[in-house]
């Protein structure tokens, strides 16, 4: 055979493969870069007043508190939305709907539902919770848009989730004489649960750190205390960002404290994506069946 | 579904009202955007054309990153490494678009004017690095379902014909999920396209038609994010901003069904059995 | 404890957001929320009801007051201070004083490169607030005489980015409120006037204007509380301390 | 044919079915003599799985499916819309392929179906699971470790434990599909042994692709080719003097 | 044992292969004879195909994988660091369970393999997909469509397409894992005629799950059964007196 021309093959394939490697080095150098970047300067501005006071000082002292509760209820808010109707609707998908063309136009359109811009959701939930129910900017007009946003990304999962159920259970169970909801509530979901758990975490992820969607129905500049009801306006973590950024006299002076709710802000949602990351590998690896 | 049909209602019911005034060709091929003068002009070719730009640019660079980086995962990275790499890019995934923007307004802005002695940071080449960013994951991790979706059976055919692993990706593998791919690039660019804070916050905000990959744009997103929060409710400006709304939703709606339209059109036809 | 809700221009933000601030420390349970959106959500928010107090860096326009009348509201505006816009360079740039005139040719377009107004042959990049804030209205009537912003200023959504777009760009220029001064950026003068309190008072520089807090009728209560205390000695001293002129 | 002396508990009369526009089964009748065995046998897609399912109205299950002739369970018919398929599948157990216990205790997979049925509670329950699994031959490997995952148990017990599910819900009738495709050597036997005992409560229809499984344990053998019964008679008689060539060509090899 | 006397073209020894920690198969030493048919047989999950693709080192791709031992084609040790792997298996060929054409033309299907190593171009190559889908028996039925896709062919047609693809490298060992097992009888005897006349110019190791089709189509049989090579010879007397108990056992169908 001709050795020459095998060389010349695994040659290109070595040539090929290390461009390969330079584009993920590229990729996850980007990753690296922000996250170390962010982790320098944010580190310094990390400390327990800071993330469990009221900003002080026009915004250049004090801490990020009310921010990092708003935060939690407009995701915890949102979940509150997603979750039920998420389960509920993955539940129809994957057990009743007849496959079909209206099952075909549904999937479609949740598919473009996860597509829609997220300043179009602000949009929605500016015109629908805001104005129309006159719920004004509040928490509950805030989490019912984040609740929408992160619908399709539960959705997904929850289907998908249920969808790895194996058939055989189903199958065992109705044999059993159980009836399609039986199977579905004793059977189906507990073995879906973790998957769809792991979806929720994601979706939690996402909804912390959205900005667009709260601009116009939920965020608030500056607020000393913690909301007393879900029709109020909160501070929320990436807007602080936003605002501290690009607004107020003194956006020098508070570099320090912008780099340390990114810092928070990343934490957290990464530190989400990352338990939803790691528990989904546990459960691959653990999965028995 | 609903909530679809709900979104679509709602932003027809304000956005319509605008066409009363506005005749809609005027509203997307006028070149002027002055919606608070007396009288307003409510032109958004420049705002399209800073959304086209900010779109293809950072496609440029996110589709050849994010399609390699399937690549990688698919066929080059070992078990070890890929269960490192493959959860390190959800997580870029999962970076909030407001920390992006920070990023390219408080660091990239003013190292590229440094660098490159351009009149402003803030322009179409900075926030499309950012918004790449933002596609590579999406780009990426559809790939790499379609790569693996490729029947095993025919990947070890041509391996156990002598192919190299290269051979073998280039000739079965990547013939075999092209689709799949093309769906990654569509919908990794829709993503691009509706992204508001890193435009909002870097794209510079100037309502102009880009002649330059360095000139400020303002695409479609950050006009409704930074104008929304000042106009009143049902004043003619406020009703623009939601038509542009619509128009957003329809070209992401465009973006979808054509992603849709491919990965179902030539979906893979599974290893060919009887 | 009671509460208020104040909404509006970015230019009165800090001015709103430290007397907040310093109220509260004095009045425990009181809870104030600050957002800082413009001066027309401020106004608009008045008309809503949605906010207790409105922001304003501009007074309210004809079809403002008349959308209040159509909805029976009666907005009653506070003079909280006054301040002059001041158009702000990089201190890189050589220049010291435009006119009017050249200003309006800069921001129009007429002027591209800094060397017509006697600078470096350098381009100008333009920069300019989004079209509904009251900055902007403010600049647009007195500097534009109306007249539209060339297209390709880049358009920034408060004072702040102003500021920090021109401090970090060498052939920028922007206009911010007094307040909005640090040593990063330099203030020009006007046809030679220098922006100040002094000249704020006596009408002397050319873009001089008030600042406002506007309310849906007569103040009462806690709002009024606030108010007062904006208006008072120490509030104006609040009102220095951000950089902006006291009323009186 | 030969008939059997013994009353049919299970009459299937000019029974087709179709996937879609698919017929996979063509004309199919058939009598199950009650307290025997039935082998059914066949090459791979002929349509045992299939039928065997419309035992138990399973295929129900798949979108697009149709149903042409009668089942008759004790002279009535499971296809009448009168009949309710729930009390059609407590009637008829099923055991698959592929051991399949529920990601649950031991105990609970077999009350699982006691439970769902009222059948029983409280200590009563707790007498009918350990019947089952005795019943199984599994009571004495498991009963002191009842509330332990049945996913801990091997591939064998897994599949005894489903019998033992099955049975406890006391049905006329037990479905077979391939019980020990996915066993060992010794796991199977002792399936096998446990098929020949439980005949003597149960009626039992077994698919099996191991013709000298269906030689062992059945009484009566059915052949099916291509959605075809081709020939089903006494056991012996099919494996000693089929009358069909078919039959004779799968059973000795030539193809399969 | 039975030597036979022509001089091996592979010899296996001591083997062992690892999934992970699983260790799958158990010290192999095995020969097989030039221009011989080999099959191996043995219950599911014996390691049949793992041995398989371990001649032609198609288990690489499997991560976590260890390989020990040797394995010698024409006295070179395939798993020397030296040899390279593509040439492995180019002189290798093989054919699998399901067909698994490219989804391309037919033409384009056989070329695939010569294109790659430039073993030839223009009308050289024409010939070479000619004659090697002649050797398929393929080419009467295909000859006048070359340059559809092979998608559109019937499982049958597509195996021996497969068949064809593998002979256009010139191999020197056909390697086929239960090739016809899912096909249905008529092009399975089809397949089973070219298995027996392509041992003039090939090699060939066969695994099967059904015992006739070895002992129609083999020479020398291999019994395999958990990991182990628990008897070799030639396939007669394997299937009328195997030394070994378990062989018995398994060819008269006691389990599996
Ligand atoms: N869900 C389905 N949709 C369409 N066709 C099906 C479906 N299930 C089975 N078939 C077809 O019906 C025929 C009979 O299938 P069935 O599973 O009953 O065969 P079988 O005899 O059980 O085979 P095996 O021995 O492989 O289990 C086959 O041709 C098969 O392809
Ligand atoms: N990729 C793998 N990872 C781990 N274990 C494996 C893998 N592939 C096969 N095995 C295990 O190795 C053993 C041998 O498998 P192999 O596929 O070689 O069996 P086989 O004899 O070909 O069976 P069959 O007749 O079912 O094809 C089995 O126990 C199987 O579970
Ligand atoms: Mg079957
Ligand atoms: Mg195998
Ligand atoms: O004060 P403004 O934010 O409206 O310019």
């Amino acid at each position: 055979m001709n050795q020459a021309m095998l060389k010349k093959r695994h040659l290109k394939e070595e040539a090929a493969f290390w461009v390969l490697r330079g584009v993920i080095v590229l990729v996850l150098g980007a990753l690296g870069g922000i996250i170390l970047f962010v982790l320098i300067h944010g580190l310094g501005a990390i400390s327990w007043e800071f993330l469990t006071d009221a900003p002080r000082d026009s915004m250049t002292k004090g801490g990020i508190f009310p921010a990092i509760v708003g935060t939690f209820y407009l995701t915890v808010g949102a979940m509150v939305v997603a979750l039920p109707l998420g389960v509920s609707a993955a539940i129809y998908l994957s057990e009743y709907a007849k496959e079909g063309k209206l099952l075909t136009v549904v999937r479609l359109g949740i598919q473009n539902l996860a597509g829609v811009p997220s300043v179009v959701f602000g949009l929605f939930g500016l015109a629908l919770f805001v104005v129309f129910f006159r719920f004004g900017t509040s928490i509950i007009a805030g989490s019912l848009t984040l609740g929408l946003l992160i619908l399709p990304t539960v959705i997904g999962a929850s289907e998908e989730a249920l969808r790895q159920v194996p058939s055989t259970f189903r199958e065992a169970s109705l044999a059993l004489g159980a009836t399609r909801w039986q199977t579905i509530r004793k059977v189906v979901l507990p073995a879906a649960l973790p998957g769809i758990l792991t979806g929720s975490i994601l979706g939690l992820g996402r909804a912390a750190g959205e900005t667009a969607p709260i601009m116009f129905t939920a965020a608030t500049f500056f607020a000393r205390y913690l909301p007393e009801s879900v029709m109020d306006e909160v501070m929320a973590l990436p807007y602080h960002i936003y605002v501290l950024a690009t607004a107020g006299t003194h956006i020098e002076q508070t570099r320090p404290l912008q780099y340390g709710t990114v810092l928070v802000l990343i934490s957290m949602v990464l530190g989400l994506s990352l338990l939803a990351i790691l528990l989904r590998a546990r459960m691959r690896r653990t999965k028995q069946w | 579904m609903l909530v679809m049909a709900l979104i679509v209602l709602f932003l027809f019911a304000e956005g319509a009202g605008l066409f009363v005034t506005v005749n809609p060709i005027d509203f997307i091929f006028g070149k002027l955007w002055y919606p608070t003068y007396d009288p307003p002009d409510f032109g958004i070719l420049p705002l399209i054309m800073g959304s086209v730009a900010v779109t293809i640019i950072s496609s440029v660079i996110a589709v050849p990153l994010g399609l390699g980086a399937a690549l990688y995962l698919a066929e080059v990275a070992g078990n070890r490494m890929r269960e490192i790499v493959k959860p390190a890019v959800e997580l870029l995934a999962s970076l909030p678009s407001v920390v992006l923007g920070f990023v390219g307004m408080v660091v990239i802005a003013p190292m590229l004017q440094e660098w490159l002695d351009i009149p402003s940071g803030l322009n179409i080449f900075n926030a499309s690095m950012m918004l790449a960013l933002m596609a590579i994951p999406t780009i990426t991790s559809i790939s790499e379902d379609a790569l693996h979706s490729v029947p095993r059976e025919l990947k070890e055919a041509s391996l156990a014909l002598g192919a190299t692993r290269w051979e073998t990706l280039t000739k079965v593998t990547i013939p075999g999920a092209l689709s799949g791919m093309g769906t990654a690039t569509i919908l990794g660019m829709s993503r691009a396209m509706g992204e508001t804070m890193v435009v909002l916050m870097v794209a510079g905000g100037a309502s102009q038609i880009p002649t330059s990959i360095f000139d400020s744009v303002r695409p479609l997103p950050s006009t409704i994010a930074a104008e929304m929060g000042e106009t009143p409710v049902d004043s003619e400006h406020y009703l623009a901003l939601f038509a542009i709304g619509i128009v957003l939703f329809f070209i992401t709606l465009g973006f979808n069904l054509v992603a849709a339209y491919i990965s179902n059109r030539f979906q893979q036809k599974g290893a060919a059995t009887l | 404890g009671g509460k208020i809700t104040i909404t509006g221009s970015t230019t009165v933000l800090p001015v709103a957001q430290k007397a907040a601030e310093v109220f509260m420390n004095k009045h425990q349970g009181l809870n104030i929320t600050v957002a800082g959106t413009g001066s027309g959500d401020g106004i608009k928010s008045i008309i809503d009801g949605t906010a207790d107090i409105g922001d304003a860096s501009r007074d309210m326009k004809k079809k403002e007051i008349k959308r209040a009348e159509d909805k029976g509201v009666t907005p009653v505006k506070h003079v909280v201070g006054l301040d002059c816009i001041v158009p702000i360079v990089n201190p890189s740039n050589q220049l010291r004083d435009l006119t009017l005139a050249q200003l309006k040719d800069i921001y129009t377009g007429k002027v591209k490169n800094w060397k017509e107004v006697g600078g470096a042959d350098k381009p100008v990049v333009v920069i300019s607030r989004d079209s509904s804030s009251g900055t902007f209205e403010v600049w647009n009537k007195k500097v534009l005489k109306k007249e539209r912003v060339r297209p390709d200023a880049q358009l920034q959504a408060s004072n702040g980015a102003v500021a920090q777009a021109v401090a970090g760009n060498k052939y920028a220029i922007g206009y911010v409120g007094i307040g909005y001064l640090n040593s990063k950026i330099k203030g020009l003068t006007v046809g030679g006037v220098q922006a100040s309190a002094k000249t704020a008072m006596d009408k002397s520089y050319p873009v001089a204007r008030a600042l406002f807090m506007f309310t849906n009728g007569q103040p009462k209560g806690d709002v009024k509380a606030f108010l007062d205390f904006v208006k008072s000695d120490a509030g104006q001293k609040i009102v220095k301390e951000e950089g902006f002129v006291p009323f009186k | 044919m030969v008939e059997s002396i013994m009353p049919p508990i299970i009459e299937v009369e000019g029974l087709n079915f179709y996937y879609g526009d698919f017929r996979a089964l063509h004309d199919i009748h058939l009598k199950v003599v009650r307290n025997e065995v039935t082998a059914l046998i066949g090459p791979s897609g002929c349509g045992k799985s299939t039928f065997l399912r419309l035992l138990n109205r399973m295929n129900e299950l798949i979108p697009g499916t149709r149903v042409e002739g009668k089942v008759l369970l004790d002279g009535v018919d499971l296809y009448d819309p009168e009949v309710d398929v729930v009390e059609v599948r407590r009637r008829v157990g099923m055991v698959f392929q592929k051991p399949n216990p529920f990601p649950k205790s031991i105990y609970n997979n077999v009350a699982y179906g006691p439970r769902l049925h009222g059948m029983a509670g409280g200590s009563e329950l707790d007498k009918m699971v350990e019947d089952s699994l005795k019943a199984s031959a599994l009571w004495d490997e498991v009963k002191d470790i009842l509330d332990q995952s049945a996913l801990g148990l091997s591939g064998g017990q897994q599949q005894r434990l489903c019998l033992a599910r099955a049975i406890a819900m006391k049905p006329e009738i037990l479905l077979m599909d391939e019980p020990t495709s996915a066993l060992d050597p010794i796991a199977t036997s002792r399936i096998e042994e446990l098929v020949k005992e439980l005949k003597k409560d149960y009626t039992v229809v077994i698919v099996t692709h191991n013709m000298q499984q269906a030689a062992r344990v059945s009484d009566t053998t059915a052949f099916f080719y291509v959605g075809r019964l081709v020939e089903v008679g006494n056991t012996e008689m099919i494996f000693t003097r089929p009358s069909e060539e078919q039959t004779e060509q799968y059973i000795t090899g030539r193809f399969g």
